[in-house]
């Protein structure tokens, strides 16, 4: 298949326009021992023939039956309005709105995602966006250096942040000579404020954590005041669905608030592409990073949007820039303002009752199943359950005898944790899916 | 005749969403965990569709016309691709469920880093960067590694030509190096001398854009390559360029040991009003060990499935002394499905029409719009890009951007302004393949007569553009009100 | 700034999609068999979409706005509808498959036919019909039958009331039987003195549009049923305006015989540019064997299928004196599987809730607009749409057609334009359920407004629409002319 | 769910303005005594529930295995571009163009539309669509009727015109005192020819036909000719996929062309909504039914369309108009159209040659199969293959045992055709499932 428009004829004129009598002499720059090698690929397939391969891939792998896997991306529904929105060609094939004039589709659309996080978060300012919660984490973790002017060299991170996250923070500084730690033990809030120096630039901490706990508000406020008092920043976290219920950061006390907007209206897609948003108190904006729209006026005085603060960006500041980040996730924040305005605060709320009332059920009723036991303390969506046999075992029994995705085997990241698995309710969860997972669970736990 | 605000469209107890009732017993949620207030806005369905329609029609797309924004190939992508990438096994997956069951799209995944690793002529492959910049932090990352684990620690330097995007300063940067600028030479080709004087020791590397962003490919670059391995350093190739030598030459054979392909602009995702992307990176052998993982690896043999008995084919590998995770999961997935599919729908020869058809539709251009714009290297072919300069002579007030915004009330997406930095009043010029000849003459057209305008009628220009949903923005007011919220 | 014709972009060589090459052995196809030329466009996949994509923009839809077109229930359709119809195992499945391999589909078409004799209190429906005056042509062949299966030929004459959309004396004609018009009277009602005059034995039935084109529930809806079975004639129900009382009356039990239902406005399937739509027919019990077939029946039981041996539950059955087909296969299936959706998410209570959303916005624009434009039967409560008139004290030249071309300035859609014919420059306001105040408030500002241009600026309404893609088209020339293809 | 964006508030502010107290008092011209009456309905699903339904009804459908039936209805793949088009809401969700200065998008797209079918059946004009081809063979009827200003009551129809088609000429028609005949025995184009009497309107022929046989285009001429010469018109109904090879309607003399366009870019569908195409020549023009659009110029000299020639039509001349039809298939005209314009007159021709080389192998390779025998002549891409058995029993075992979907059952329709079975083969049919097929029906024919 060829999306060429221009035939020989055309490319005839071409030529001769530019003076040259074949298209390979366009080439002669490239030194001739490399021009032109061949390719070992697979033949030329028409549409048709490209959707049955694709078809043939897609069928191999599982994804009709119930799923109970977490772990930092979120099967939701997704109301069909989102799909809608962003496969407008307008949207979806225009690109970075270099040129405001033609593209206030955009710039609003990004500005009304950047109001409904803050309000989402309780903070000021958010972004356009990063590339995923894991990617914003690092940022911030890079603006909270930034705000300390470089005097500050410590990061403390939560044992219970993602364990993906933990390892892009370190990836990502890795050549910044900090110290990184805090997450060599599981600890809590209060541990973590004591850890906090004088030379600590962050705390990050997540909330719900990596294995579901919450941590309450007041405990949350008061790591924050400890933060503050050593002169650090608080950057937490977020699941964006737990937001339609609990308190958010902003309200707590944190000074940024990051996360992955997956669950905002993005397919889970295998991990990607995904959406880091990125939110935080307005004294930081010039520290900040990722592209921000603002409000403005047109020559005619009407309202209009415009990218703002490029100075902090690549394209002007160069290696002196806040990040390097030029692409990022816009269509996936389309997506996610599409679906905050479809499901509005109620739908927000109810969606995230669901989750948790889901989750609650299900959790009391593998705690009472013979050989299993529940983690304690105040959870969202997700919790750990203690079961009779290796995870690996039972999920590949629930898999094969029932076509269930279990839970997520925490022994991959904590070889101390064995036999724990990390489980996740959603709305898309019916109450019939959970009663066969516990079923399934207590037949596997004791066969 | 602005669209509102959903804000400003509003009304307490709308709403454009039912969701299903609780079909499990309560649990109490404790007040204290409980928010008080969630000032989203409350609108119907309709809204929701009415709102974004709206502002759909405020923007323009390739969907609709030429958006020849240099450096950004702004290609159109085959519609194939949406339907590829919603495919219900592929996008309704879970990261982390067991690869037994996810063969399929890891197959997928391996077939990719196989086929970009052929067409760049790499060893490995990682697809976990979401764009180019994060391709270039990797990159960076494994020339700093590379030294490291050669314990030479001396090599703090990351040379970058002073034609290179933005992002490769800001890359080294991040990546704990220090970005020293080389100067283009008079043809735009790195300068030599330059080079020479800044490589010693302390030269991790050279990231090299190739065509670079005044679309030409250097002259010198086996050369270049050359002086900088005998220098002990490793050469960065930045692919946002790609396009144009597609199936023409291989940077993995010519000196260039990692780069990133801008799988979204190359391989064809819709750029989404800026982003997702995908940064692949390719290496040579010798970087592959430090390569961010998971990839994917094939254990050969039958494919296998926990149901059939068998082991999988596929699994998650980690590079043995791999730079670490830059991602969570395994990449932006759907668009790896997008480039997948557009790799597997050309073939090799469809791959090298691709390039030469962008280059000759640039080299085209560059010919016809000589006598009306100045081109500082116009005397030399052009790749998928042309650099020319918005300057007319007899309309000495005008600017790139001027023309810029008169080439919108024509109906066109105007070029890239003010990049490379190296080029005053810079209009970056990429048509790509799927333009054609009626479009790229009726743009020569528009420009001819705007250079007409210049002179005759410079207000036109400046006042430029008339006929978009607004008038030119006044960025001041945004960075100094700052406001960028709403109601905030 | 027109967008050209598919054929004027056309260039020998081009095209939009690859083919799969033969995988077959050849067999030769006679050369005398084959035709010479195709003249068809040849153009790339990106020029297909960009050419739509141009068109599109130049249409106004309900997706944008208000789109007040009386008689059309323009109401915003749910996205969910699309991706409901688009299932691959709906969408994809061939309609003469064997039942058990279509068990689900057509448990789906049986749920529909049981749902909506629910809704209108009918016996029986058939789904065959395309769209309402398909039903209509439907509904008078059954009872046309059904005198002709007591013996009856005597009655010829279908009794139409002069309100009635101009489907209802086409279908009456194309069925074989005359069409009698009968007046309104004062109230906008059937004239009952005119209505008894023309029942006798020649009377095979009355069609019925009710709420009438005027927007009005008849007051003697009862005694007119009585009056015309009494005459042993039948009523046909038109249920263009079954939106409005839907979930409120069901006319299956007021003495309507058969109707048809729009399902494609009722119950949301978007319009297309004009179609497609199903114009389902529900009868009572004593025409039930005369529906066009084949039908859903159930033979109860399990849901067995071919697979798990017991036999399948829903089957094909043609009533047992069937009109016949009026149509290949089983109707617009697409359209069905919308109906069924919308009706499901709505149950009993959402579905009255839409009429009397319906009905309440519509009275509050008549009563908001009753100062600014004569409204007839302003004086009655209106159902879903009411009839007002394109006339302005003070500006005797502007006509309704005038009106409506500068509403389009105003961005909105017009009403519907002089029709029904009885009400002199009729203009039919139909705001459906899915707008809000807001938006039924800046239309009546809107209409305010140009009341007061229509006085002050006449020329301003003459010379509407100024905003839209074209200006008033030349229709005498259109037909004069007749240029009905491209280069014809 | 509820799509009506009005709240509480709202109405209440609205009845204040109209004077009610009530919603449900606005209802008072209903008869009290049938005012809201209870509807037994299931209950209002969300969106997330009402999908998963509909996933269980499809789910229960057959339609991912390969399929042999034609009869009618075709599978064809369709380019991602046709959905694509027939997506956008300015399309989909506007109404007839009753307003064209905002509806030019539309009239061009059906004035385009009309000039590519006129051009594929070789026709001069074309209307803008009837509602599947069975009703525009009746329409085509009516208008030889209308053409022979009512002189004319007879209409031959072949026997090898599809049965459904003949039927809905006859439900059509039975009002208008006719005589159809013709079709009660198979016969040849010459015996139709000499059943063309003075009173003759029309004579309908299907090629290929319903049992798959091309009348040549000598035969379809000198039929012409004699229908001509009994100052009949001739009708033919055409495969519009076959006419990427074969010689148009037109070409061949006839007066015209109509047929079902699904083929062209649309779903399948279970068996609507379809296409009715409908192409003639000129001279009948002001005798034919439905919608037309014209070129002409707006107010400023611009080009524009419109509907022209709307005296025919029932909403001006009511119980005189040529039809009753008003709301058509205008969006499956614009996926015919979008599917033509993907296609170009070379895809078109690639497309209808796979079909006809696919359905010849397998029509060999079935003649070869011992108790198989395959119908002689002529063929595009149906054939009529003889049976050692029942085919619905031949049926039942390629589902149960292959997941073949097999071919159509003749002995449905035709009492007299046992043991015969219609298929057909597209580009969709590898030659992998034609060799499954043989060797399936192999297996089950001697089983
Ligand atoms: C030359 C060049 N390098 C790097 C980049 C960065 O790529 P990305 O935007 O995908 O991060 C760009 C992007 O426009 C570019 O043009
Ligand atoms: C009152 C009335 N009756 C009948 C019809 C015909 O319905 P359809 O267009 O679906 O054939 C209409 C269509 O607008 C109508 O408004």
């Amino acid at each position: 298949m060829s999306f060429i428009p221009n035939t020989d004829a055309d490319r005839a004129r071409m030529l001769q326009t530019v003076g040259t009598s074949s298209t390979a002499e366009l080439f002669h720059d490239v030194p001739a021992s490399h021009r032109f090698p061949t390719l070992d690929l697979p033949p030329a397939l028409s549409e048709q023939e490209v959707l049955a391969e694709l078809d043939r891939r897609a069928r191999r792998n599982a994804h009709e039956g119930p799923c109970f896997l977490g772990a930092g991306a979120y099967r939701h529904f997704i109301p069909s309005v989102v799909d809608y929105v962003i496969s407008r060609s307008e949207f979806a094939t225009a690109y970075t709105p270099y040129q405001p004039e033609i593209s206030q589709g955009t710039l609003q659309a990004i500005f009304e995602y950047q109001s409904m996080i803050a309000r989402l978060t309780g903070m000021e300012v958010s972004n356009a966006s990063h590339y995923d919660g894991a990617t914003s984490t690092a940022e911030a973790v890079i603006m909270a250096l930034n705000v300390a002017q470089g005097e500050r060299r410590g990061v403390v991170l939560s044992a219970g942040l993602h364990p993906h996250y933990r390892e892009v923070v370190r990836t990502y500084t890795q050549g910044m000579k900090l110290e990184v730690t805090g997450d060599d033990a599981d600890t809590g809030p209060s541990e973590l404020a004591g850890s906090c120096t004088s030379s600590t630039a962050c705390v990050v901490v997540q909330n719900p954590d990596f294995f579901g706990r919450i941590i309450s508000p007041s405990d949350m406020a008061a790591l924050a005041a400890a933060v503050h008092a050593a002169g650090a920043l608080l950057v937490t976290v977020v699941n964006p669905i737990s937001l339609g219920v609990l308190v958010p950061p902003g309200e707590a006390g944190a000074d940024v608030a990051v996360g992955e907007g997956q669950s905002l209206g993005n397919a889970i897609s295998f991990g990607g592409p995904y959406l880091g948003f990125f939110a935080f108190r307005r004294e930081h904006v010039r520290k900040s990073s990722g592209r921000i729209a603002g409000e403005t006026v047109d020559h005619d005085g009407h309202r209009g949007f415009v990218f703002t603060l490029s100075t902090r960006e690549q394209h002007i500041r160069r290696e002196k820039a806040t990040s390097n980040i030029c692409t990022n996730q816009s269509l996936n924040a389309l997506a996610a303002a599409a679906y905050l305005a479809a499901m509005g605060p109620g739908g927000l709320r109810q969606v995230a009752e669901l989750c948790w009332h889901k989750a609650h059920y299900a959790a009391r009723q593998i705690a009472a199943l013979p050989g299993y036991s529940v983690q304690d303390g105040e959870f969202f969506h997700e919790f750990v359950a203690r079961c009779p046999r290796p995870v690996a075992e039972i999920n590949r029994r629930l898999q094969e005898k029932h076509g269930i995705i279990g839970g997520y085997d925490l022994s991959l990241n904590y070889p101390d944790r064995k036999n724990q698995m990390l489980l996740c309710c959603t709305e898309l969860n019916s109450r019939e899916q959970i009663d066969g997972l516990c079923a399934a669970l207590s037949e596997v736990g004791n066969g | 005749m602005g669209e509102p605000l959903l804000f400003e469209k509003s009304r307490p107890g709308r709403a454009g969403v039912s969701v299903p009732s609780r079909d499990v017993p309560a649990t109490e949620i404790p007040p204290a965990l409980q928010r008080q207030s969630l000032p989203l806005p409350e609108v119907a369905e309709v809204d929701v569709v009415r709102h974004y329609l709206r502002l759909a029609h405020l923007n323009y797309c390739v969907d609709e016309g030429l958006y020849p924004l240099g450096s950004c190939t702004m290609k159109y992508n085959p519609k194939v691709n949406e339907v590829a990438a919603r495919l219900p096994g592929l996008a309704r997956i879970h990261p982390l469920q067991d690869p037994s069951t996810a063969q399929g799209a890891m197959e997928l995944m391996a077939d990719l880093q196989a086929m970009i690793a052929e067409i760049g002529g790499f060893h490995s492959v990682s697809l976990q960067p979401s764009a180019g910049a994060h391709g270039e932090l990797v990159g960076i990352l494994v020339i700093k590694a590379w030294h490291a684990a050669r314990g030479d620690t001396k090599r703090t330097r990351i040379l970058v030509p002073d034609s290179a995007h933005g992002t490769n300063p800001a890359s080294t940067t991040m990546a704990g190096l220090e970005a020293v600028e080389i100067p283009s030479d008079s043809r735009g080709n790195v300068d030599l001398l330059h080079l020479r004087a800044q490589l010693d020791e302390r030269t991790a590397g050279l990231m090299l854009t190739n065509p670079n962003t005044l679309g030409l490919f250097d002259e010198n670059l086996l050369q270049i390559t050359k002086l900088v391995h005998d220098a002990g350093g490793l050469v960065y190739g930045d692919g946002a360029n790609f396009n144009a030598i597609l199936g023409v030459a291989k940077p993995g054979l010519m000196g260039i040991d990692v780069m990133h392909f801008n799988l979204h602009k190359t391989f064809s995702t819709p750029h989404g009003g800026g982003g997702p992307g995908s940064g692949a990176v390719g290496v040579v052998q010798a970087l592959a060990d430090f390569l961010p993982g998971p990839v994917v690896a094939s254990r050969g043999g039958g494919t296998g499935s926990a149901r059939s008995g068998t082991a999988p084919r596929y699994e998650w590998r980690t590079p043995p002394r791999s730079i670490g995770r830059v991602k969570s999961f395994h990449g932006n997935f759907g668009v790896l499905v997008r480039a997948w599919t557009y790799i597997r729908m050309h073939g090799a020869e469809g791959l090298r029409a691709i390039a030469e058809n962008a280059v000759l539709n640039a080299n085209y251009l560059q010919a016809r719009l000589a006598g009306v714009l100045p081109i500082p290297h116009g005397d030399r072919t052009c790749m998928h890009e042309f650099v020319a300069q918005g300057k007319i002579p007899g309309a000495p007030d005008i600017r790139a951007l001027d023309i810029s915004k008169r080439l919108i009330d024509y109906g066109f997406h105007p070029p890239t302004n003010y990049f490379p930095l190296i080029v005053p009043e810079a209009l970056m010029i990429e048509p790509t393949e799927t333009e054609n000849l009626e479009t790229l003459d009726s743009f020569v057209e528009a420009v001819t007569t705007i250079a007409k305008e210049a002179v005759a009628e410079p207000d036109l220009l400046h006042e430029a553009p008339h006929t978009s949903p607004v008038r030119r923005l006044d960025e001041v007011k945004a960075a100094r009100e700052l406001k960028v919220t709403a109601g905030g």
